[in-house]
Formats: structure tokens, sequence, C-alpha cells
């Protein structure tokens, strides 16, 4: 159970800082004056704000995203491999290498399908 | 904390995903559905690890699997999901009526 | 049967239930953006229980990867949803009735397996958890180690051809119409491209009657 | 643990938290003294001071129909997050709030969570220019996620273990810098990138009116800019640690050289906004994958090497 010890002092940073943020954001906001109107207005550069913000919007990069989704998931594998390389010794690496580089083949196409920019 | 406990929620996870997928229109939400539905099974497959496995690695090495799973089966819906938008204009499933052609 | 402190158990039940709750409100929420990160909270709620339940670094990678995902869910939320923030409550349902059945019997029938079936009682020891992970990967399953990589090569490769709008042979949609954004015109902003092929005929037939409720999309542009 | 030693722990990370922000806000105004060539004045160590005062008494506004809870935690979270990857970074051997067999799996993963708050705070606002500073946020954040991770990996491989107390005593006799050269640079460029700040400030860039805060003030305001240096300290407490040899040292106690060293990563991390030229939109997605994080891969490489 020592390592839960450990976890419930991340539990208790974590949360004891966002109390104290939230409490004092509550306690400011006591003395606050009510926003007028023309004070609500989202700022946007000058333009009249005609519509909501929260529309569709296209996000450009989403290939990149679906090239991070699967990327990201090779750490899961790598973090163990790194634990046991120096007991495993030469099979790890062959292993590794590998990987390695069937995941370097994905960023390759990528970036050969220019799939990385903005689209 | 049991086996039970966990195979309890484990369920109930499961049966919440299910009833997004079955009840959504929206691509992304019956995802959604998808995902939640693969937490509930990996839930149950580390509380067997735990309690009726002796903590024999394979568990743990399926528990990675069922997440790269879940990774593959996000990344492949979102690309789909965006092929079918490119091609047909639809975001819900209820647009996809004329699929067969 | 493992001993565990009180302090344990309540923190077990209570992320436990929580974890259910907020997956139940993923569904319950009008806005995209919230229910992507109620999903990300009940997973978070899950890998706390999995901390709890010993198996610490899948409970730490499980937070990891699904910050990211579902950071990607939120943007996908929002380029396709009519109305991502819910400003416009809209019914977004089907076959509602039958759904919550069949989530109510399916709850009813997992359960019954979990709470009544007999597993057998063979308690983790839990060291060196990490370490024995990692020596599994590299010794008897290997195969899933590296198949793993090629499958998450594979679904690289797929997802990128599926999804990119560009390709090194120039734009993946030629022949086919951009997404009518504007009702007044129903092909989008950009003019329909010249490249006129069958596909076209018949997508622009079924494709422009959607959507008439699209207002002026010109902030997109911006990013 | 007894419950000395973890009341002790949480008000040490909190108070390292507050003096390392304190920190980062007097440096930058110093740092932009000296790279103008002006007299460092007296002000510069009160004028933190003075911008949390006023932020105090300054009344917030809202914007006319925000995603008020969202908003309101954004920035408590991404302070909580800074302060939780703080906790896994020892400050001496003997000296470690939370001494986790998967720290730098903790670390990761709280630096991957700060995508939520930093979204959160472009998306409640329902207001455009800091929407699309949340956007830019999480593609930044998808980039530069990956060479961070690598990098860390990459000095858990000569440790053999994922502790970063074991890392940083890996480091007897040769620090991770001089065995794993690319790490360091590495591991920088991603912090500064995944705290938006320095050369990769575009979520709260000036041409959009200062993006994801846009339509902050007020406590708020302070908080988020407090969370963000806290992410600085954050970063540069775990490149001490991890690159640097944490408490290894001639001489001086081991908190001493650990504050020593996490002091000079943090002054070239705020000093970076200073001196070198933001990177361009377009390209700082490429940038990433591109070229990082193949250099990363030949990092993680090279520290197998190294290592057999």
């Amino acid at each position: 159970m020592v390592a839960l010890a450990a976890f419930s002092v991340i539990l208790a940073i974590l949360g004891s800082s966002i109390a104290l943020v939230l409490a004092g954001r509550w306690v400011a906001a006591r003395a606050d004056l009510p926003a007028t109107a023309p004070e609500r207005v989202p700022f946007s550069g000058g333009l009249p704000p005609e519509v909501h913000a929260w529309n569709r919007f296209h996000a450009r990069y989403y290939v990149m995203a679906l090239l991070f989704l699967t990327f990201d998931m090779e750490m899961v594998y790598m973090f163990p491999w790194a634990v046991v390389f120096r007991s495993e010794g030469t099979v790890a690496i062959g292993e590794i290498f590998v990987f390695i580089s069937i995941l370097a083949l994905g960023i390759l196409y990528a970036w050969r399908e220019r799939s990385l920019g903005w689209s | 904390m049991s086996l039970q406990g966990a195979l309890l929620i484990a369920a109930a996870l499961f049966a919440v995903g299910l009833y997004g997928v079955l009840s959504q229109q929206s691509f992304v939400m019956i995802m959604m559905g998808f995902e939640l539905m693969v937490n509930g099974s990996l839930m149950a497959t580390v509380a067997l690890w735990l309690w009726a496995a002796g903590g024999n690695p394979k568990g743990q090495v399926l528990a990675i699997v069922i997440m790269t799973a879940m990774a593959i089966e996000a990344a492949m819906g979102f690309a789909l999901v965006t092929t079918i938008y490119r091609t047909r204009k639809a975001d819900i499933t209820e647009k996809l009526r004329r699929l067969k052609q | 049967m493992i001993e565990t402190p009180l302090a344990v158990d309540v923190a077990f039940w209570f992320f436990g239930v929580a974890s259910v709750v907020t997956a139940w409100l993923v569904f319950r929420t009008d806005s995209m953006v919230r229910a992507s990160f109620y999903l990300l909270a009940s997973f978070v709620n899950v890998g706390v229980v999995l901390l709890l339940m010993r198996a610490e670094y899948l409970s730490l990678i499980l937070i990891l990867m699904m910050a990211g995902e579902m950071a990607i869910m939120a943007v996908f939320m929002v380029m396709f949803m009519m109305n991502p923030a819910g400003l416009n409550p809209m019914n977004m349902v089907h076959q509602h009735r039958a759904s919550v059945a069949g989530g109510v019997a399916t709850f009813v029938a997992l359960g019954a397996v979990g709470v009544f079936a007999r597993f057998p009682d063979r308690p983790a020891r839990p060291t060196g958890v990490t370490f024995a992970l990692g020596q599994e990967l590299l010794g008897e399953s290997m195969l899933v180690f590296e198949s793993a990589g090629a499958a998450l090569l594979a679904t690289m490769i797929a997802a990128i051809a599926l999804a990119s709008s560009r390709g090194r042979y120039g734009q993946a949609d030629d022949g086919s119409d951009a997404p009518a954004f504007d009702p007044d015109r129903p092909f989008g902003d950009a003019p329909p491209r010249p490249v006129a092929s069958k596909h076209e005929e018949q997508a622009g037939k079924e494709g422009a009657d959607d959507m008439h409720d699209m207002r002026n999309m010109d902030h997109e542009r911006m990013a | 643990m007894t419950a000395t030693a973890w009341w002790g722990a949480i008000a040490g990370v909190g108070l390292a938290i507050i003096v390392g922000a304190y920190l980062v806000a007097v440096a930058d105004r110093a740092i932009a003294s000296v790279v103008a060539g002006e007299p460092m004045r007296s002000s510069i160590l009160a004028g933190p001071a003075r911008s949390v005062a006023l932020g105090l008494v300054q009344s917030r506004t809202t914007t006319e129909r925000p995603d008020g809870a969202a908003w309101a935690l954004a920035p408590a979270l991404y302070l909580g997050l800074a302060a939780a990857a703080l906790a896994v970074v020892p400050l001496s051997e003997t000296l470690l709030a939370a001494d986790i067999e998967n720290g730098l799996v903790l670390f990761g993963a709280a630096q991957a969570l700060a995508v939520i708050p930093v979204f959160l705070n472009g998306w409640s606002p329902n207001s455009i220019l800091p929407l699309i500073g949340a956007f830019r946020f999480i593609a930044q954040a998808l980039s530069y996620e990956m060479p961070n991770l690598l990098a860390l990996l990459s000095v858990s491989v000569p440790a053999s273990s994922l502790s970063i107390h074991d890392i940083v005593a890996s480091q007897h006799g040769l620090w991770n810098v001089v065995r794993l050269p690319l790490g360091l640079p590495l591991f920088l460029f991603a912090a500064a990138s995944l705290a938006f700040w320095g050369p990769m400030n575009l979520p709260d860039g000036a041409d959009l009116a200062g993006g994801t805060q846009a339509e902050t003030s007020g406590l708020h305001l302070v908080a988020w800019r407090a969370g963000r240096a806290a992410m600085l300290v954050a970063a540069a407490a775990m490149g001490a640690a991890a690159f640097l040899g944490g408490w290894l040292g001639p001489g001086l106690p081991g908190w001493a050289w650990m504050v020593v060293k996490t002091l000079v990563l943090l002054v070239l991390l705020v000093g970076s906004r200073h001196v070198a030229a933001r990177v361009r939109a377009e390209r700082y997605v490429v940038i990433s994958w591109a070229v990082l994080i193949p250099l990363a891969l030949l990092n993680v490489m090279i520290a197998a090497v190294v290592a057999l």
C-alpha cells in the first residue's frame, strides 16, 4: 500500500490546487460588478459578432490527429520495453529496432502523402 | 473492493456504452458508445487479472491489446466518418439510408 | 481474497460509481465538447480504479492515451456536428426505448455473471508489475508486441488513405463536390470543380438537400 | 508514510509551485530588460505581485453565453495538473513528495491531460479568437507530445526503471545530457511547446489578441498565467532530474544542486521567449513530425545502444 499513499499525495495536491483556485474565484466574484451587455460581446477584432463561435469548425489538421492516435499507442509498448531492456539484452534491441522501423514507415508514408500539413 | 464489485461496475459501463451505440444517431456519438464498451471490458480484464488469474502478466498484455484495439477502432472510425462525410455529406446514420444505391 | 484498508474500499466505490455516472452523462448532455470530456472523465475514473487494483502502469498509460484521444474526439465532434454546443436543443436519438431496454438487459445479464459466477480465487502479488509486463512482452508474447506494431502501421496507412483529402496525385475528392455549407450556394464556397465524373453526378443529386440549417461558416477559414 | 510526511509533501509542492511561478514572472521581466539593454529596475521584483493584486481587484468580464462551469474549471485544472506533475520530481535523494514506480508515466499523463484545460479555456467563452487558439493548441499538443514522451523514454532505458528517483540515481558518474546528447534539447523544445511558451506561443499569440486568454480577466487570468508558469517549472525540474543528474553533484547538498539545475533550465526556457523568433503557423506541425520525432526515435536507439 506504499504506492497508494504516494498516489494519495498526488490526488490531494491536484484536488487542493483546484479547490483553492475555485475558492479564490468565488470570493473575488462576490465583489465583481455584473458585466453590462456591451462588455459581454465577445471580442472579434472589431468585426461585429454575427454568429456563435460554437459552430461547425473544420480543423484542418485532422489527418495528423489520426496519425497521432495510432502513433501514441506505440508508447504503451515502449515503456515496458525500456524497463526490461537491460535484463533482456540483445533480443530486446533487435525487437525495438524492428518496432521503431515499422512505425517510422508510418511517419514516412504520412509525410510522403503530405498529410501532415493543413488540408 | 472485490472481484464482484469490479465486474458489476464493468457491466454497468458496458451497458451504458451499448445503450449509446443503439440509441445515438451521430457517428461520433456511436463511437463514444463503443469506447465505453471497451472501457468496461478493460476494467473486467484487470479485475480478473488481479483476483482470478494470480497476476499472470498475460492478463496485462491482454489489457494493453484491448487499449490498442480501442485506438485502432477510434482511428479507423474517424477516418470512415470523414470519408462518408466527404462523399455523402452525412453525419448521422439516418442519412445513410441510400447506402445501398 | 485480498484484504484492503477501508479507505481503499471507499475510493474504489467512489471512483467506480463516478465512472458510470460520467459515462451516463456522455449521452445526457447537449454540448458535444462536454460529452467528449465526460467520456474522458469516465476513463480517468476507471484509471483510478485500475490503480487501486494494482495495475499501476496500465492505469497511468490509460489516462495518458485517453487524454490525447478525447481531445481528438472533441475536435471531430466539432467538425461533424451541426450543433456542437447544443445551443438549439435537438433530438439526436433513435429507437430510444429499445436501446434503454437493451442496456438494462445487458447490465442485468453481465452483472449476474459477475456476481454469481464462480471465479478461481487466485489473487496477484502486487510487486514488479511493470517489469513482469515487459518481460512477458519481450518473451512469450513477443508476437503480440510486433504484430501490434504492424497493426498500428496498417491503421496509420489506412486512416491516412481514407481521410486525407490530398495525396501525392492531387485532391482526393476530385470529381466529387464540396460539402454544401451555404444554402444559397449548394456547392459550398468553392466553385464546383471542373472535373465532372460519373461519381459527381450521382453525389450531386443526393447531397444538395442536406443541411439547410447551416449558417454562415466563414470563421472556420481563419484557423 | 506518516501523517506529517503526507502534509509536508503537499505543503512543499504547493510552496514550490508558488515560488516557482513567481520566479518565472520575475525572470521573464529581467530577461526582457537584459535583452533590451535597459538597466535592471527594482520594480522587476515587485512587478508580478502588483499584477496579482490588480487581478484580485479587477472585475471579471464574461461573454454573452459562455460555458461557465467549464470556463471556471480550466485554470484550476491547469494549475492542479502542473502541481501534480511537479510532485513526482525528487528534490533530493530523500526529499520526494510522491515516490511512484511509474513516475515518468504520471508526468507524461499530467502533461497530456493539460490539453483539456487549454482547450476548455478557449472553447468556453463562446468567442472566435480564443476558439481558434484552442484548436491551434490541440494541433500543437498532439504534435509535440510524442517527442516529449520519447525523450523521457530515452532516459528510462539506461536506468531500467520508470521511477524518477532511479533515473537520477542511474546518472551517477555520467549525466544523461552527455550520454544522450539529443535528449535535453528535444525535451526542452517539446516542453516549451506543450506550455505554449516562447517561440511556440501560437495558441496565445498576439495575432489572436491573446488567443485562449483573450476573454479572460481578473483572478482567472492570474490563475491561468500561474498555471502556465507552473507547467514551465515542472518541465524545468523534470529536465534537471532526467538529464542533468538531479541532486548529484560535488560540494553542495543535494537539494541545492537540484534547485540550481532547475533554475538554469528555467532561465533557458523563459529566455527563449525573448531571443528566439516565433515559429510560423503553418510549419509547427511538420517540424515536429518530420524532424523532431525521427530525431527522438534516433535518440531512443542511441539510448538502447549505449545502455547495452
